[in-house]
């Protein structure tokens, strides 16, 4: 029945606790790389700068201070629901699956929340790449039929009234949900405002942290 | 196709586990599929829509046991053994048997960043579309057995356009062959009801984007 | 549900690999458990539609991976788990630690080919059927959470009635209480290109039985 | 990547060549069995009562009688096709996953099949225990879909215009398929018949033995 790998397949997805299952994915990670790399076909220099690009460089933060100037510039805002494409590019976040962006912003009325059930399509730009769960089964599957059950899991409960609006990335369109600005944040600039805004927030599964909370 | 990819409204599959945004990555292995995978792209052995078309057709026991990263790994393997990159013999051994085929493409590092930053858009010059934002239509009965980017929770089901992006490379073509074919897309939305039927939520919507060949004008 | 047992029409699973007709068994274990498998239904903590849920209720990885006795024995130890008939500790030991709820039913060896012979029509009194021969249905879009016999690639499809069955047991209320709810049982009939759209094969026609809550009359 | 359980998932579901999840499962089936038995809750001799019913006393034999009938003994047939639990029941063949059946005819313009897609329902009294690969995910899913390819694996080619009706049993309606007799068995008695007619015949997965070659 080996329950290694099966009943653990969760675990698994996570990838901290299995030593030996994360040996072999090094082995043939590794044996992958050096076939490539003595075919000329890799430099691994690139992978390394790949690597420092989306562990370093690209993540959440650029999205946050998108959000945080959407709530400060009402200019910013309304060129992001013309053409968020245009308006993210201009704070210099472009690239690789950030190509067609569209803003979707929360109202007391509407959450909304974004998913990919076929893979795991995510605006990396702004966010970065993507967290474990957004590219796991369970995430993928409940998220466009219950999304209250999912947030429930992140600790969200909305209002019974409020209309759920979730966007399923099925082609080239990456959505950035821009979550309302928090009460108690009157008077706080860009920069502090942005460290309000957690990624899980601009997926559509948190809420922006309250000021004087941490994010 | 109708495979292990295709997860919206299907049951069983447990609960959602959140983590740390500051977690990156889990393992060191992890970084080197991302910065392998993503290297071989300017080989131009496969496209966006093939590489997704290999991820799905992992056997769905392989697939709903591992890891994303794994998938990739997985499937770039096959991506390059089919291109003639590699071969099982080169597998077993750990080491290039023979030479690569296209280290004339090899991405450098002074390179990647760049690579990384202008992407690889998807609009395309192509046909006008024949929906407009109000429109009410059908997605079609449409599950071939090759890659669909239409999901089967949303297949035959009655929605509203909500946005039309202009035309889009179609990876249901695309997925099988170099030919961008482009298409008309177009957000539409459906109530849950219409998804799911009588338990569904009623403050549910959900939108997906679907290409013109998915789609059919539906009676108002 | 939409679990990991609605496998019609599915792409990803493979070849079919026939097999001797004189294989029974392939392995000893195997035969203990079907044989505990049918021992404990007399046991009557459960029913077939209950049990045939815990099997679909595994996680799919587990489902995918397993040999249908596999399944088998990972539903029955469910089964007698949430019955209280045994725990963890006790499947952590190999041995019982505290007695049996119903040592009273034990089959007997005198009893069981008895039992066998016997089986269990699922036939009832019930409702006059609302369909006849010959009437065009629409199968519902009904995918609830729970159980259900309805699958997924006949949801929402024209066909036609073939025979009528008289009220039967029906799963969706069965498989989650004693009740046994009778419903009309009948057999609908489907032309491929209903069920699977444009490269449907046309010579084919496939017929499910389905209970009459699933059912809708389709306009001719 | 831990290959052994999944890439062999195959072979494992055929459990011929596994011999660590053999033991293992072996394991868990006796653990099983010991603390039912301990419990009063099983007895092991029913256990065996059970086993050596499906291993030994009903299998396909039993159903390749009920065709052999069918083809010597228009009565018969006739009251298979109006009610072949009662015709199928007059022999003697009753009991569990049996009690409500439908005798479906092969003619040249018709081919039938049986499946399964949700689990694994199949008539035992006529055909005993499914074979492995009826209870698999490749036939359980393909079999709906494309017949035909399904039949290339198993050897069957089909005419081209054929029609094929695939029986999906979806309730406790058992199916039993009668294939056509075969050229040149005119004059054979129902036993020799009875010879000819293979289990994957009253499937729909093969057709019966040609006299003279061994079935």
């Amino acid at each position: 029945m080996h329950d290694h790998p099966h009943d653990h397949a969760h675990g698994h997805d996570h990838g901290h606790d299995h030593d030996n299952e994360m040996d072999e994915m090094t082995a043939r990670a590794r044996a992958l790389e050096t076939i490539l790399v003595e075919k000329g076909l890799v430099d691994p220099a690139a992978v390394d700068a790949i690597i420092e690009t989306y562990e370093h460089q690209v993540g959440p933060r650029n999205g946050a201070s998108v959000v945080a100037r959407a709530w400060t510039d009402p200019d910013f805002a309304d060129w992001l629901r013309r053409d968020a494409t245009a308006a993210i590019s201009s704070m210099g976040f472009t690239g690789r699956q950030g190509e067609h962006m569209v803003a979707v912003f929360n109202t007391p009325d509407q959450h909304n929340m974004v998913v990919c059930t076929l893979c795991s399509c995510y605006p990396w730009p702004v966010l970065g790449l993507p967290p474990t769960w957004y590219k796991a089964p369970a995430y993928r599957s409940r998220a466009v039929r219950e999304p209250r059950a999912v947030l429930a899991e992140f600790g969200v409960t909305l209002p019974e009234g409020t209309r759920i609006h979730v966007w399923d990335s099925t082609a080239e369109v990456r959505y950035l949900v821009i979550p309302e600005r928090p009460a108690g944040s009157d008077g706080m600039d860009a920069e502090a405002l942005a460290a309000l805004v957690t990624r899980d927030s601009m997926i559509g599964c948190g809420q922006p942290a309250r000021p004087g909370v941490a994010a | 196709m109708n495979g292990p990819q295709d997860l919206g409204g299907r049951h069983g599959f447990g609960a959602v586990v959140p983590e740390p945004e500051t977690d990156r990555f889990h393992a060191a292995w992890e970084k080197r599929v991302l910065g392998l995978t993503l290297a071989c792209g300017p080989l131009a052995h496969w496209n966006i829509d093939s590489s997704r078309h290999a991820r799905e057709s992992l056997p769905p026991a392989i697939y709903y046991n591992a890891s994303y990263y794994e998938i990739w790994l997985r499937a770039l393997t096959n991506l390059l053994e089919r291109a003639g990159e590699i071969g099982a013999d080169e597998l077993a051994a750990g080491h290039a048997l023979r030479p690569g085929l296209r280290p004339d493409r090899c991405l450098t590092a002074a390179d990647a960043p760049g690579v990384l930053a202008r992407g690889g858009p998807a609009d395309r010059p192509g046909p006008a579309p024949a929906f407009a934002v109000g429109d009410r239509v059908r997605t079609r009965n449409h599950q071939p057995a090759g890659h669909t980017r239409l999901p089967g929770y949303a297949r035959g089901r009655v929605g509203v356009v909500t946005a039309v992006h202009g035309a889009h490379v179609f990876p249901d073509h695309h997925a099988h062959s170099p030919e961008e074919d482009p298409k008309p897309l177009y957000t539409v939305q459906f109530d849950a009801g219409e998804l799911y039927g009588a338990d569904a939520d009623p403050t549910l919507t959900v939108s997906i984007e679907a290409w013109e060949p998915y789609l059919d004008r539906s009676p108002a």
